[in-house]
């Protein structure tokens, strides 16, 4: 079946809606608007209000809303619009959802679904277009998600959702529209990365919004006789870091694409993991291709020249190649 | 009223111009991102911000070009920012969410909802302890009377003793969800009294009435140096933004709004009163017009900015 | 009133000597971290939970150990707690600011000022959803009142019609920020209007007082599950944490409070009407403090848990 | 003068107030109560409530006013209790005060301190103990410092004033006590790290509160006869990466101690930085001493557990050593 990605996570939502009477979505807009990315579109006529719940522009109080659901027996997946304004919301999320079963000597655990959009490339200019996966991915207690395909947007809700602890998923919005066919059935393993593109002359580390760059990067770069493996993390926390060392341990070189800013990134870990485990098998230093460090810009020739793009990815391939 | 009535008339026609273009430069992708109309509120940031001195600072959220534009700041280059041109009122920037004016204390434009609350709080604080004698006046939606920023924000202000106005632009709706379906209490007014805060409401779809209660709310907050709450009752008559399929109101809800059409019922009122005779008001009209014109032309002719620019502004140039 | 008064007071006795011991172990360094006492407002917790049912959750701060013991949590587990041990209600990972007690609907015990609001809201949401009779009741400072935290979810807890029962343990002071430095509407009851939520307040030095009002809100709440918003004004007798000079308040307020003692007034209240003499009084005392005496055993004698056990239940084993 | 950091920052604060009429010190409990680690005592007698001015409990909306009053013409020093309630302001200091220069083409820089305890070690819990140094650093349009001496307390804050944008200063509260001799008329130099102790065969880097650590590390390894550098980041946004490369490439050993957790920490950041401009410098895999993926327990022997120490400080040196 072809679908697009935002058909995926909303077939993957009305599925967990039929299965589990428990399950319930919420946040702002989810129902008569549809979603802000029209994801949730008719899930209220079928599911009526109570479990696809809209709520007032309150993310502090709705998310925290949804940890003491979860606390108290539902299966909420909760949907913050987007990353930025999860800015209001960290606080029930790192200080509550992450630290409660801990902090309770495991009496409580809080099976939640924090579901948000990242990331830029569409001119939303710098209050809309943080990309801030790092900071999810430092914090115990949390387990992060990034569907970067359509089977993945479709498959990985399931697992989140048996996960008895806090999941969130991190959506960029630029992939909504990407299309593809999508067998019955479809599973996924939320412990693991998935090479999307084997390769032995490099090794391209990616995750999210930027893998359909990297697999273009990889197109142009088999053009020019260099096949690069295309690893997407997928998992940001917990990081499979073993299967970005054995890619590594056969190709001796590897880019990190990561649309958040360049320090303090996500991709910054994985070269400290990197360097920790595997430096002797490196012929090269490693190299990230990641954002500027610049507010995004709206104007369209100023943010595409902030965030990773194609080109960069091929010019930092040649670089640790040459 | 001091205020010129044709003046009021003029600045909406101007608004409703410049923005209809915007929604056709928008299906032009010329202008990009999001792009929120305000067309059908016009009388509030008409009759508010007439209602101000040079003094005061101004501070909107993401559906601003009407304040921007009332404050002063050029049309071209409101326009030219929504291009993304240098010669934008934000150097290209921040486009249409984020229009900024520092010479005329035009704050923005953010599009984070509710987060000019507090800013307006710590501006009116500025202006306290510096003895400026401006007051800070502070527009957001229904929609962000929910956020914990409103509550924190008209407390500190209260407990502050600070000339803030706050000035909700009630428009029924946030994005898609509806004023009753986000809170409890629906006479938004009525809030203030939880911080021991003025209150007043007024139509703001009557330019007039907006204009006479921002200048009473205004006197009393500069004269006691503390803060009001004032909630406008107006209507928005296009999608919240340009990509809302407006699955959430009748189309008969609309027109039935749109029959209060500030721009059309203050026409009329002008004629009634003979204040214009038809052909004056095509004249404001045209001269809105002509405006928008002008203003397309300089936001097309202007340059864009060199990619080497790009991390200017990040921090400020030391030595400024 | 069908609670029988002598437990009321007896209970009152055993949060008082078990926190004054506290204190002293905090002195002998058994006890470490921040540690809030609760002295001077036990009647608050004491006349309050004993109103309520075992299908009832509740949530409090980190003054919550009168909390934890009026729910039946066992004292043994919150003093080993306090010692860090894993015989203590939340395996020595909490400590003092963090009781918790899953079997008893006793969800803590948070050091996040606020946050337990919105937990109460989906608290409620869930029985509310799954057809459980329980209410949700949430306690709070004066001084979380002025959170976003707060204000969103009284309107959510409104706006969705859900059995919470929001009870601020008005003690005046905020560590060091009294009250009218803090709100800029002190009656803190009337909040309620701004979310449309019937609210009351009582004398929260008072345990009958309390439990009348407790039994009245709570008795709406669970018939019209709908939310409800209840002051008691009571008094903190000792410093806001151990670590507080109090350079913020007068020894000449805190003793015209401490006129007002819930316990000294208590007993005397009990031995007027004649349900006591003065050696059931001390009976209950003496009671209190071997229970006390015998949780300090427990304590110390229980082991610590092995440092090998750190990263369990960071998650949920599967197949829980 | 000997002074404790706790004094050393009063000193600062009040040299400022002095110094210029804008400057004001708001927060919750800064002024009757003397601040919650008593480092703004005697302030309020002093500069009276205008200047010295207590907040209601509400991060967002002072955070967010603090902001305002420095685009205003004031220059706030704002002080956050502890970095785990900085998570109710990230909004303002992330969306608006960090992006509003770059946003605004230009127009208002934001000239706000922000001051907020961090880190763990006094058995006060999971929602007490956080060290999130590595998510401002994330953030272009901050400043990052990280007093980690008495001298540096005494001496970050005039520079950080002086910067016409946003600088967070993150004060770890095991510091407040301790005590060193300061001279008059110190400045700071808030671009660059300090090299704490020179040393040839290893390099430790680290930062804020973990620096008493590494030095005792240094100890216990001088007496050993391996002769540490250790290398005081001081300064985590914009890092002083060219500090750290000219340590290494004499010492070609590197050990980075963070007492944020280690998953996507600061140190991770370095890490990378290192792998990026230094691999072949590098004789040993660089090693970080960060805290483990867990909450940080109540209990004593648990939090010792958990946090960076001496002893593992000095195992990861003869790690990279051997
Ligand atoms: C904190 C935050 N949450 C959500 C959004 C997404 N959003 C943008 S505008 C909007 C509706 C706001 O409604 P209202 O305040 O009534 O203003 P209006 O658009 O009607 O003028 C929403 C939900 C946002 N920008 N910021
Ligand atoms: C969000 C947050 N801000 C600040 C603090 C520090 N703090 C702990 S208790 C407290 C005072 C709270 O006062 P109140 O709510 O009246 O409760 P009380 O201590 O009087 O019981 C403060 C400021 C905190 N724990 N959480
Ligand atoms: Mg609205
Ligand atoms: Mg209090």
């Amino acid at each position: 079946m072809r679908i697009t990605y935002r058909d995926a996570m909303r077939l993957a939502i009305r599925d967990a809606l039929l299965a589990d009477p428990r399950v319930l979505l919420m946040g702002e807009d989810v129902g008569l608007y549809g979603g802000s990315y029209a994801v949730s579109k008719g899930l209220l006529d079928e599911f009526g209000p109570e479990r696809i719940r809209d709520t007032p522009l309150s993310e502090l109080g709705f998310v925290g809303a949804g940890v003491g659901a979860a606390i108290g027996g539902l299966r909420p997946i909760v949907e913050i619009m987007t990353c930025n304004f999860s800015l209001l919301a960290l606080d029930q999320i790192v200080n509550s959802a992450a630290l409660l079963r801990h902090m309770s000597g495991g009496q409580f655990s809080v099976p939640i679904v924090i579901r948000m959009a990242t990331g830029a490339g569409r001119q939303l200019a710098a209050q809309h277009s943080h990309s801030l996966e790092n900071w999810y991915a430092h914090v115990p207690g949390l387990r992060v998600l990034t569907p970067a395909t359509v089977a993945d947007a479709r498959a990985m809700l399931a697992p989140a959702l048996a996960d008895p602890d806090p999941v969130v998923i991190v959506e960029h919005a630029a992939l909504y529209n990407t299309e593809a066919d999508v067998p019955e059935g479809l599973t996924c393993d939320i412990e693991r990365a998935a090479v999307r593109r084997p390769g032995s002359a490099v090794s391209l580390v990616t995750y999210g919004g930027s893998l359909p760059k990297v697999l273009a990067a990889a197109d142009v770069l088999a053009a020019e006789g260099i096949e690069a493996e295309v690893l997407d993390l997928r998992v940001l926390r917990p990081l499979d870091v073993a299967s970005v060392a054995t890619s590594l341990r056969r190709t001796h070189r590897v880019v990190v694409v990561d649309e958040g800013w360049k320090t303090g990134s996500l991709a910054g870990e994985v070269l400290a993991r990197i360097a920790e485990e595997c430096l002797f098998d490196l012929d090269a230093p490693p190299r990230r291709v990641c954002s500027a460090e610049v507010p995004i810009p709206y104007a369209k020739h100023l943010e595409d020249a902030a965030l990773p793009q194609v080109e960069g990815v091929v010019a930092a391939v040649h670089q640790v190649i040459a | 009223m001091t205020t010129d009535r044709v003046r009021l008339l003029a600045d909406m026609y101007r608004i409703r111009r410049m923005e209809e273009t915007c929604a056709e430069l928008y299906g032009l992708q010329k202008i990009r991102g999001f792009l929120h109309l305000y067309i059908g509120e016009e009388a509030c940031a008409v009759g508010a911000v007439h209602a101000l001195t040079d003094d005061d600072n101004i501070l909107a959220t993401y559906r601003e070009h009407g304040h921007a534009l009332m404050r002063g700041v050029p049309m071209n280059s409101i326009m030219a920012e929504m291009y993304g041109k240098a010669s934008g009122c934000s150097r290209g920037r921040g486009g249409s969410m984020h229009l900024f004016d520092s010479s005329r204390r035009f704050y923005g434009g953010t599009a984070i909802v509710g987060s000019g609350l507090p800013q307006a709080v710590g501006l009116a604080l500025a202006d306290t302890m510096l003895a400026r004698p401006g007051i800070t006046v502070c527009f957001f939606g229904d929609g962000a009377v929910a956020e914990g920023a409103f509550h924190e924000s008209l407390n500190l202000a209260s407990l502050w003793r600070l000339p803030v106005l706050f000035v909700i632009e009630n428009n029924l709706y946030a994005m898609g969800t509806a004023l009753s379906r986000a809170q409890a209490q629906t006479d938004l007014a009525s809030k203030a009294a939880g911080y021991a805060m003025t209150s007043s409401a007024a139509d703001g779809m009557d330019v007039e009435a907006v204009h006479a209660a921002v200048s009473e709310a205004a006197a009393a907050v500069r004269a006691g140096r503390r803060p009001h709450l004032l909630e406008l009752h107006t209507y928005r008559f296009r999608a919240h933004s340009m990509f809302d399929a407006e699955l959430y109101r009748d189309r008969a809800e609309v027109d039935e709004w749109k029959k209060r059409d500030p721009i059309a019922t203050y026409a009329a009122r002008l004629v009634a009163d003979g204040v214009l005779d038809k052909a004056g008001v095509d004249g404001l009209d045209r001269a809105a017009r002509d405006e928008v014109t002008g203003a397309v032309e300089f936001a097309e002719a202007t340059p864009w900015e060199p990619v080497a620019d790009l991390l200017t502004d990040v921090h400020t140039p030391r030595g400024m």
